[in-house]
């Protein structure tokens, strides 16, 4: 029966459901994807973010809730110019991060 | 050398003041209402950043004490201000007149059923950084099951920085400690996931900072900003934990085999109870008050009664053997003064 | 015993008719597989190259001198260059002379000609004929002896590398090692086996002294057959694993020589020229030195060198890990003796692995940004500056922007020397795209050329200025701008100088300059820069500088070096540059500059700052014959 | 779990509550979706334990609704209030009992703010007398209907016909309590065992015999929430946080739901209707719902009303199961017939919650 409205869905990240593996993957690939403590130094000064809103840091905090889909179409604005590897306080290899995310993760099939 | 000296608490600061003291050629007296030295040192297992055994640093100190006149099970019951002294009467009958107190009385943690919504003392699973510490030393605790150890959580800043929980102030120690923890259940239990809800790391110490990167690289820990609001029990008695990762700003859920509350540090009652003997002022934060909280944070307003440790706020270890230290050396001037 | 003379064939010859026709056969099926795998346009080029005089004749000539001769070493080192020459050039002699000797001296060889000239001593008895040959006895004797000097230098270089001006050597592997003790071998051997017959067939001042002098020994001729079974023997060997070990450097770098010369570059990653190079890698290890990343220890054996073994090997993990890892700055290039580009091949590596998804700048508008920079297509009747109308659009780079000091100073140059300029990317640009390309990444590169290229032609200038050598570098090979002019920032300061459009006071200050990667061997600008920092002040010279100065360790080439890796690579350089004991390092690349600056005991500027601080300001020209440039608004 | 711990908990939130002469004002909303409950508290306190309540027609809503809504402003509601009181003052009480949890956190919340801003107070009399020219004392206190029947709880089940337990099973029921959210989440104090582990109703259900089962979603929202359901673009909204409590409750089958608010029993009830036509999903035994009960129908049932007098008929999840399981006797054929024994009208059936 159509009510005109029905159940929404939840937004809340259930850390049972998330499978840990892909990202466990890319610790093994870039170990330092760890040390990341959300600064955002990465993001402010990304050139890709003018056009995108892209952010390594919102990138890596997606992959560990499950959000892949949302990480990888972010992913895809990546230019790979390095600015977010001379910034990091903590020294992540954020390129060979971006590279590793590309061959671990998958992007949705239309 | 016929001046006493009377030092009330013996925790690390008190038997730091009196080790001093006992180097210095004087015979302090120790007041202690427990059955043993070492204050809440002597219940913890490691201290960080080195994961050097707390029991080592109390044996030392015990060590070095000997010589002094230590009363145990001893409270005091009332103090009475003399001409230029106090009369200060124990439980077990002793009165001792004395021209110089060194208050070492310290901290109370945190009593964590007060977070009601943390149900410590309803669930199940749900326990202190106090208690884990009492496992890591003995190995026993019912909420500790060896073969079902998949999530754990720690919730830092529990009664800290909480208006509602009536202690504003930071406690200083329990982000470093929860990192300590995190990494040593970790160790334990490789195969578990471990979350850190934090609202601010506090890594403000020698070699804190690196060892929070070792818990983010080396052990996995997970550290997620965002305090944890609510707490409840699932049909198998885990916990699930609700908080908001702020950083994404979605609401998150874990369900959990165990939750680790990590409990700040608030004034003691008895050290409240003391003071008030004493007629010394308590400071904003509930804490007792200096005569100045930048020069002179170790002595109290009243002339001969000075502050060594947590009495004064929260402390790590080696800032209170410090201010002890400080201590004992104003106490040495203050004698050599009255001569 | 007499009977060889007669019959000419000795079962001895059988090991190595055997290898001969191996290698021969390899060889051939070697070559054309490569010639097959090459595009088709390449193999067009390089066929027509071949029948081309001009090189055919250049061909030939760097096969002698490199092959033969090995000029390269000889500059590099004469202990080695001596070596390597003695050994290619004198066995190289022995056949040519061995073959006229069987040419003069024997008719009707039919099959014989496979073996006759190897082991002609064994089957000739002294005659009045053959005694004519004396001078062709002195050559094949000096010419062994040639050869025999330089086994000895080879001997002498596995144990004590230094002499030779080489730190570290390679690592053989068994197949190598074999392939060396044969080929050691194959000369004493030789010398012993016709030393026996120096009394019958002939010889000359050392076969025959020899004879003489072992002639207890070598007279016995039941000894005689083992000794040439054993020259035989280790010449098979050594045409059995020569396939298989870096002795196939040999035949290949003959085909490599004429490919590079038809000008063919690397398109698939393992086959054709890549191919061709990985095979003409002789494992020397020069390129294990040369390699900034060999300051630590662990990094070794991630050289090109290594690279090419593990293609070889086709051992994928590693050749990954290797590719991987490189900075690319071009140096194991710039040292290779036989051309094996390390980056290029590297490059080529990344360029064939498997990425799930990539980027995608489709929906990236520049018409914003071409609206940001094109004032020269706006004011169209834009007043000609004085000097000249030259229409500069300035592209700082995306690590310009984390080192805003160098594009600060730029402008102010450019303002005093009154350029009217236009910078391009005041509120961040589009990556130049030199970054992915490294990475391997060449559609999504090739996007982003793309799109900067329409900023770039929609903006009017006639002159592209940039600050950041990474950038330059592709926009010098990669970009197509019809009617631009691209310069580094480097040349462009030189001319202002030389044209006497800046007024520079010299100073005092000792600098040294630190050759960019992408600048340098990238580039080829090597003088323009010291021209610069010549008139700013004295300039010294770092112990390795020019091509063979060494990276700063910040290279966006690896992708793999973490940053705790690169600190010992930085300190390394920097111990380099101060040799001289300079006041101050220049550098013309933000990126090393900030990399420096992270370590350096003392400053460490870029060009553009330096000549800043050096430059007046026109009196004249400011006073308000234009307008000032280069405030740009945010 | 551990019980002990949360009787620390309840003992340090129990309330002095009067034990007599009460002033009782209705609730705007519930006499429309479960008229017997309201009807079967005074029943019971005047008829059954002889108190005194008092209640008058000229009582209006409080305006707990529209402000909640953000749409009349505080001093409004506050004036409103006030003339609740005068009412009460009039009336000689002193003592003021509201069937509203909404109308409940309104009163408490005001009085909090006037003790903190007097100067409030004072203006609200002002308003109140330019108005409708009355003036009202503050009430001695303030309780929530359910807090009397908590308090009467002992009473009642020494009264009581029926316990709760399964007959056939001889288990105690289990039984999930749901306390309305501006009943003790304002001001903890204020309500019986706290706001974390509330014990107004688990309190009853002990009396009286049966077991609450405490499942992780037991503080959630029913999904009424104002602002939700009356938009009707954001019912999905409340539909989804119902959902989620029903998901989460499922698991430990209880057999009822205890409710103290106007509007929880009623959503919790209806959306198990609409769940079951979205989702096909219902979560009581053999496809049935799980009942939802207010305290005052709970406490009739368990005294041996007729469930037919106390309205029982109204609700969208049959009560059926349950009343078989607590023996109640009821006659199939009356449950849609009136006090007089007429037919009213009989409620079509849905397609998947069963319903008889």
């Amino acid at each position: 029966m159509d009510f005109g409205f029905k159940l929404s869905p939840s937004s809340a990240i259930n850390l049972d459901n998330v499978n840990p593996d892909k990202f466990e993957e890319l610790h093994r690939a870039e170990p330092d994807v760890y040390k990341c403590m959300a600064c955002g130094s990465c993001t402010s000064t990304c050139p890709a973010g003018r056009y995108s809103g892209m952010s390594i840091r919102k990138v890596i905090l997606a992959l560990q809730r499950g959000k892949e889909k949302e990480a990888v179409a972010m992913m895809k604005n990546c230019m790979l110019c390095g600015k977010c590897s001379m910034v990091c306080p903590r020294g992540i290899n954020t390129r060979h991060l971006i590279l590793s995310i590309c061959r671990i993760y998958e992007e949705e099939r239309k | 050398m016929k001046e006493n000296i009377v030092i009330i608490g013996g925790g690390i600061a008190g038997m730091e003041t009196a080790a001093q003291l006992l180097d210095l050629g004087y015979k302090p007296i120790i007041i202690e209402k427990s059955d043993h030295l070492g204050g809440h040192v002597a219940d913890w297992n490691r201290l960080f950043p080195d994961m050097s055994p707390a029991a080592d640093v109390v044996r030392s100190l015990a060590s070095r004490v000997s010589g002094a006149n230590i009363f145990l099970n001893t409270e005091i019951s009332f103090i009475n201000k003399l001409k230029d002294s106090y009369n200060i009467m124990l439980s077990n009958g002793i009165s001792i007149v004395t021209r110089i107190i060194v208050m070492a009385t310290g901290f109370a943690l945190f009593d964590a059923s007060k977070k009601e919504e943390y149900g410590y003392g309803v669930y199940d699973q749900v326990m202190t950084n106090k208690d884990l510490e009492h496992w890591f030393n003995t190995g026993e605790d019912p909420r500790i099951n060896d073969s079902a150890m998949n999530a754990v959580g720690f919730v830092h800043c529990v009664g800290s920085r909480d208006e509602k929980a009536r202690n504003t102030q930071c406690s200083k120690v329990c982000c470093i400690t929860a990192v300590k923890q995190a990494i040593e259940l970790k160790q334990k239990f490789p195969d578990a996931m471990i979350y850190c809800f934090y609202m601010d790391l506090r890594m403000f110490g020698k070699k804190y900072e690196d060892f929070y990167i070792g818990a983010q690289r080396d052990y996995g820990i997970r550290f997620i900003r965002g305090r944890v609001s609510e707490v409840s029990e699932n049909i198998d008695g885990r916990v699930i934990v609700k908080a908001e990762d702020t950083l994404s700003g979605k609401p998150v859920k874990a369900t959990l085999d165990l939750l680790v509350l990590m409990s700040g540090m608030v004034c003691s009652q008895d050290s409240t109870k003391v003071a008030n003997m004493a007629r010394l002022p308590i400071d904003t934060d509930g804490f007792l008050k200096s005569r100045d909280n930048v020069m002179d944070i170790i002595e109290s307003p009243k002339e001969g009664v000075f502050y060594a440790g947590a009495c004064t706020g929260p402390k790590t270890v080696p800032e209170t053997l410090a201010e002890a230290r400080a201590a004992a050396l104003k106490v040495h001037l203050f004698i050599k003064g009255l001569e | 015993m007499r009977e060889r003379f007669l019959t000419g064939y000795n079962d001895f010859v059988l090991p190595f008719v055997c290898g001969m026709l191996f290698v021969i056969v390899y060889c051939m099926v070697g070559l054309i597989r490569i010639i097959m795998q090459l595009p088709a346009a390449d193999r067009k080029r390089f066929f027509i190259s071949l029948v081309t005089p001009k090189t055919a004749i250049r061909n030939i000539k760097d096969i002698f001198l490199k092959c033969l001769i090995h000029v390269d070493l000889w500059k590099r080192n004469k202990l080695l260059g001596y070596m390597h020459s003695s050994i290619a050039f004198g066995w190289f002699m022995l056949i040519l002379v061995g073959h006229i000797e069987v040419l003069l001296y024997t008719s009707d060889l039919g099959p014989k000609a496979l073996y006759y000239p190897i082991f002609f001593r064994y089957f000739v008895a002294e005659t009045e004929t053959t005694m004519k040959g004396a001078l062709i006895f002195f050559l094949m004797d000096f010419f062994l002896l040639v050869v025999l000097s330089g086994i000895a230098l080879a001997i002498i270089k596995r144990v004590r590398s230094r002499l030779f001006g080489m730190r570290r050597t390679t690592n053989p592997s068994f197949l190598d090692l074999i392939g060396l003790y044969s080929l050691w071998s194959i000369f004493p051997l030789r010398l012993l086996a016709e030393s026996f017959t120096a009394d019958i067939s002939g010889g000359s001042f050392l076969t025959k002294s020899l004879n003489y002098v072992f002639t207890e020994f070598l007279s016995n001729h039941a000894n005689m057959l083992p000794a040439w079974w054993a020259y035989s023997c280790a010449l098979g060997v050594f045409f059995f694993v020569l396939p298989f070990t870096r002795y196939m450097h040999i035949p290949t770098e003959i085909l490599l020589i004429p490919l590079r010369n038809a000008g063919i570059r690397i398109v698939n990653a393992r086959k054709g020229f890549a191919r061709a190079q990985v095979y003409s890698c002789p494992s020397c290890g020069l390129c294990i030195d040369a390699c900034p990343m060999g300051v630590l220890k662990g990094n070794i054996k991630d050289t090109t060198v290594y690279l090419n073994r593990q293609i070889r090997r086709k051992n994928e993990s590693r050749i990954e890990e290797i590719s991987d890892k490189c900075l690319l700055c071009g140096k194991c290039t710039a040292v290779c003796p036989v051309g094996v580009e390390g980056d290029k091949l590297r490059i080529a590596q990344r360029s064939v692995r498997h990425y799930n998804f990539g980027p995608d700048y489709s929906n990236i508008d520049i018409s914003d940004q071409i609206n940001g920079c094109n004032k020269f297509v706006k004011n169209t009747n834009s007043f000609v500056s004085s000097t000249g109308n030259e229409r500069v659009l300035y592209f700082a780079g995306c690590m310009t922007a984390l080192t805003p000091a160098i594009s600060k100073a730029t402008c102010s140059i450019l303002d005093k020397a009154g350029t009217d300029y236009e910078i391009m990317d005041k509120d961040g640009g589009i990556c130049c795209g030199r970054p992915m390309l490294m990475a391997g990444r060449l559609i999504q590169a090739a996007q982003l050329v793309e799109k900067n290229t329409g900023i770039i032609l929609g903006s009017g200038a006639d002159t592209l200025l940039l600050s950041c050598p990474i950038c330059y570098r592709i926009f010098k090979e990669k970009y197509t701008l019809p009617g631009i002019r691209i310069v580094h920032h480097s040349e462009y300061f030189d001319e202002l100088i030389s044209s006497g459009r800046l007024r520079v006071t010299k100073g005092d200050v000792r600098y040294v300059f630190h050759d960019p990667c992408e600048l340098g061997r990238g580039c080829g600008i090597y003088e323009q820069p010291r021209n610069v920092l010549s008139a700013a002040g004295e300039v010294v010279e770092a112990e390795k500088n020019r091509k063979e100065s060494i990276c700063c360790g910040g290279s966006l080439g690896s992708l793999t070096l973490g940053f705790d890796k690169r600190k010992a690579m930085t300190e390394n350089a920097l111990n380099n540059l101060t040799a001289a004991s300079p006041d101050r390092i220049a550098t013309a690349c933000p990126l090393c500059m900030s990399t420096f600056a992270r370590y350096s005991d003392r400053p460490v500027e870029d060009i553009a700052m330096i000549l800043d601080t050096v430059t007046e300001r026109p009196a004249a020209r400011s006073a308000g014959v234009r307008p000032v440039k280069g405030k740009t608004d945010n | 779990m551990i019980y002990q711990g949360k009787q620390k908990i309840w003992a340090d939130y129990q309330k002095e509550i009067p034990d007599d002469h009460w002033f009782y004002v209705r609730s705007c909303i519930r006499q429309n979706f479960f008229p017997g409950a309201e009807k079967m508290f005074l029943e019971i306190c005047r008829g059954l334990l002889g108190k005194d309540f008092y209640e008058t027609e000229h009582h209006t809503t409080c305006g707990g609704i529209a402000y909640h809504c953000d749409t009349i402003p505080q001093e409004t509601v506050m004036t409103i209030v006030a003339r609740q009181f005068a009412l009460m003052t009039e009336a000689g009480y002193e003592n003021y009992v509201a069937s509203c949890i909404t109308s409940f956190g309104n009163y408490i919340e005001i009085l909090e703010t006037w003790k903190e801003f007097p100067e409030l107070e004072t203006r609200i009399r002002e308003l109140l007398w330019k108005a409708c020219r009355r003036e009202f004392k503050k009430p001695e206190y303030v309780a929530h209907a359910s807090d009397l029947i908590y308090k009467y709880r002992n009473e009642i089940a020494a009264k009581a016909k029926y316990r709760l337990v399964n007959r056939l099973t001889g288990e105690p029921l289990k039984a999930v309590e749901h306390i309305g959210c501006h009943y003790a989440k304002m001001f903890p104090a204020r309500g019986i065992g706290g706001a974390e582990y509330p014990y107004v109703l688990s309190g009853m259900i002990e009396a009286w015999g049966g077991n609450v089962i405490d499942y992780p979603e037991r503080r959630h929202c029913c999904g009424y929430g104002f602002r939700q359901y009356h938009v009707k673009a954001n019912r999905g909204y409340s539909l989804s946080n119902t959902h989620k409590k029903f998901e989460s409750m499922e698991p430990y089958h209880p057999d009822f739901i205890l409710t103290n608010c106007p509007g929880c029993p009623y959503f919790m009830d209806r959306w198990q209707y609409v769940i079951a036509e979205t989702e096909g999903k219902t979560y009581g035994e053999n496809g049935f719902g799980i009942p939802v009960l207010t305290y005052e129908e709970l406490a009739s049932l368990v005294l041996g009303y007729d469930p037919w007098d106390i309205g029982l008929q109204l609700h969208q999840v049959a009560v059926e199961p349950l009343l078989d399981k607590l023996g109640i006797e009821y006659d199939p054929a009356a449950k849609y017939k009136g006090l007089d024994e007429k037919e009213i009208m009989r409620p079509e059936l849905p397609g998947v919650l069963r319903c008889c």
